[in-house]
């Protein structure tokens, strides 16, 4: 079954990213293919590549450029929750002087459109939030 | 052709969550799929009158709701039973909203292709 | 005690109940909505020997289109000025999120 | 319908009340206390007229020391492969916050 | 040297802000503030023992809980009522606390020089 | 009096920034002293500099750095939290290659002790969260 996701909320407030990371994996394990992964909202604070939590956590924006690098999920942030909340796509940020590296490896920035065509396309839409 | 329905069951006020999830409602219209937009519990009060965001500084939410109908969103339902317990009656709606029962809302929820929430 | 209470859910009853004469509970953001007079609202379960006053924050409920009128009669009102009032004349303050 | 609720709170009675016998109620995260048998649990509201099924994310439990033997009787438990299942088996999906 | 109270209301499972919430606990003990720990609501539930928060890889905060000690932090609190409505007895607490009534706390609280909570 | 304010939840996600901004600026009109704002948990995300909203909107970074400008008031970002959450340090941004102005004017980054002197030296401390 094609199943798309989206995450609502910041990764290190509630528990949402990682309830969402354990529910993908289990989805591909079981052999289900994740078309999409969406970042909305404070969820688009899941792809600041600058996040450096201690050694001895889970580092939440790092185990997404991780599944990226292993499965090839697409990672799509939401250009306007992104651009509200200071995370700049990279031609944005070279015109107006700001961080041109602000995204982690493996998601890109992208418009609501993205997020309709993953649930019309997929078979199953499951949200995660705070 | 999929049905979409955004349930607003919290307050749509102080966050621009609210926003971005209406925004969300508006590309699926776009998009061409049917849109519903269901009020209930507290959500309900998204829908009162008189409402004055700009008092504190915050967006009014009221064109956006008001920009529903330009987007082709027409099917506005509000749960019959929610807006009793909050006192709510039927002149104090902003928009056009078909007043339903809670056992007629569940039956249009359990037919669409999804349901989105906030 | 001053109660910052800034959700509509059952927190509310329950601090009402526990708060004293003495007390405040002030209720901000999504919490002004308890304090219309309905069947849904928290601020109804208050009893009577329990007096700890009651305020809403008037520019949450203005934002919201909730009008005194609508509210229980033993509620008062304060804008962010009134607010800084409570805060300064009551201590500890606590907030419940 | 898939109703997968995160947070112990009221709203799992009423979604519980709401729920019909080919609906399921999916407990994930802080909701997972919600299915501890003691007075407090709003699963305790379940009718007899209404049988849709309960289920509790097991790693959620494990990681909060909810024991499965405190458990409501009727209560159900899946990992998150099982998660995944009463996805598949089921549409729509509605989540709430 | 204050009295400062710290309220766990809610579980303090599944977020860093639980943790976050313990360190200036323990910051406050480090300035020579008088510390107090209550927990009550469904903040009671996070001293239930057998939590194994590493089966779905969050921190252990078993081992944050036991620190609390070596802080010099002693006054830890559960409110009754809360642990009588959950079902959770004493001989289920992950570490020392003491047994105390609505009533009781809300006295400790009242003299306090601040009330923190998240 | 003096008070102090501490801030535990994201700008845009909750009333959380906005309550806080308008009950300083009645403190400041009302004659009491505003000794420091703590940034603490999601509340970091407050200092982005890059945060861009759209026109019409409040934009409350900006509001921040001008309360800064126009009240010199102390507007101190917990150092663990926003490292965790992908906010660097200047120093730390320079040495692992990360954006050294990530931080919005009139913010400083520095630690939980800076919290507790404000806690004790005023006589309130009032907490905003979501």
């Amino acid at each position: 079954m094609k199943i798309s996701v989206q995450i609502n909320a910041s990764p290190y407030q509630h528990q949402t990213a990682d309830t969402a990371w354990h529910f993908i994996q289990a989805a591909l394990v079981s052999g289900h293919e994740v078309y999409r992964v969406f970042f909305y909202h404070d969820g688009i604070y899941n792809a600041l590549r600058d996040s450096r939590p201690p050694g001895d956590e889970r580092d939440i924006v790092k185990r997404w450029s991780e599944l990226y690098r292993q499965s090839n999920i697409d990672l799509v942030v939401c250009v306007s929750s992104a651009q509200r909340r200071g995370l700049l796509e990279q031609s944005v940020a070279k015109k107006v002087g700001g961080y041109d590296k602000a995204l982690a490896d493996g998601f890109r920035i992208a418009g609501l459109g993205l997020l309709m065509e993953a649930v019309i396309d997929s078979d199953r839409h499951v949200t995660f939030g705070d | 052709m999929k049905t979409l329905v955004f349930v607003i069951d919290k307050p749509l006020h102080g966050n621009v969550r609210a926003q971005e999830f209406l925004d969300m409602a508006m590309m699926a219209a776009a998009f061409d799929q049917r849109v519903l937009i269901v009020f209930e519990g507290d959500g309900a009060y998204a829908l009162m009158k008189n409402q004055h965001a700009d008092v504190i500084g915050l967006k009014n939410m009221i064109p956006v709701l008001n920009a529903l109908a330009i987007y082709d969103i027409n099917d506005v339902l509000i749960e019959r039973e929610s807006m009793k317990s909050r006192a709510i009656s039927e002149d104090q709606l902003l928009i056009p909203a078909d007043i339903l029962s809670r056992c007629d809302i569940k039956s249009r929820m359990n037919a669409a292709g999804h349901v989105f929430s906030f | 005690m001053l109660f910052i209470i800034n959700k509509n859910s059952a927190v509310i009853g329950g601090c009402i109940a526990k708060a004293s004469a003495d007390d405040v509970v002030l209720l901000i953001e999504d919490a002004v909505f308890a304090v219309i007079e309905c069947g849904e609202s928290p601020v109804m379960r208050r009893s009577d020997n329990n007096t700890a006053a009651i305020y809403a924050l008037s520019p949450d409920m203005q934002a919201r289109g909730v009008r005194e009128a609508a509210c229980h009669k033993h509620i008062k009102f304060v804008d962010y000025t009134g607010f800084v009032e409570l805060v300064v004349n009551h201590n500890p303050v606590r907030s419940i999120f």
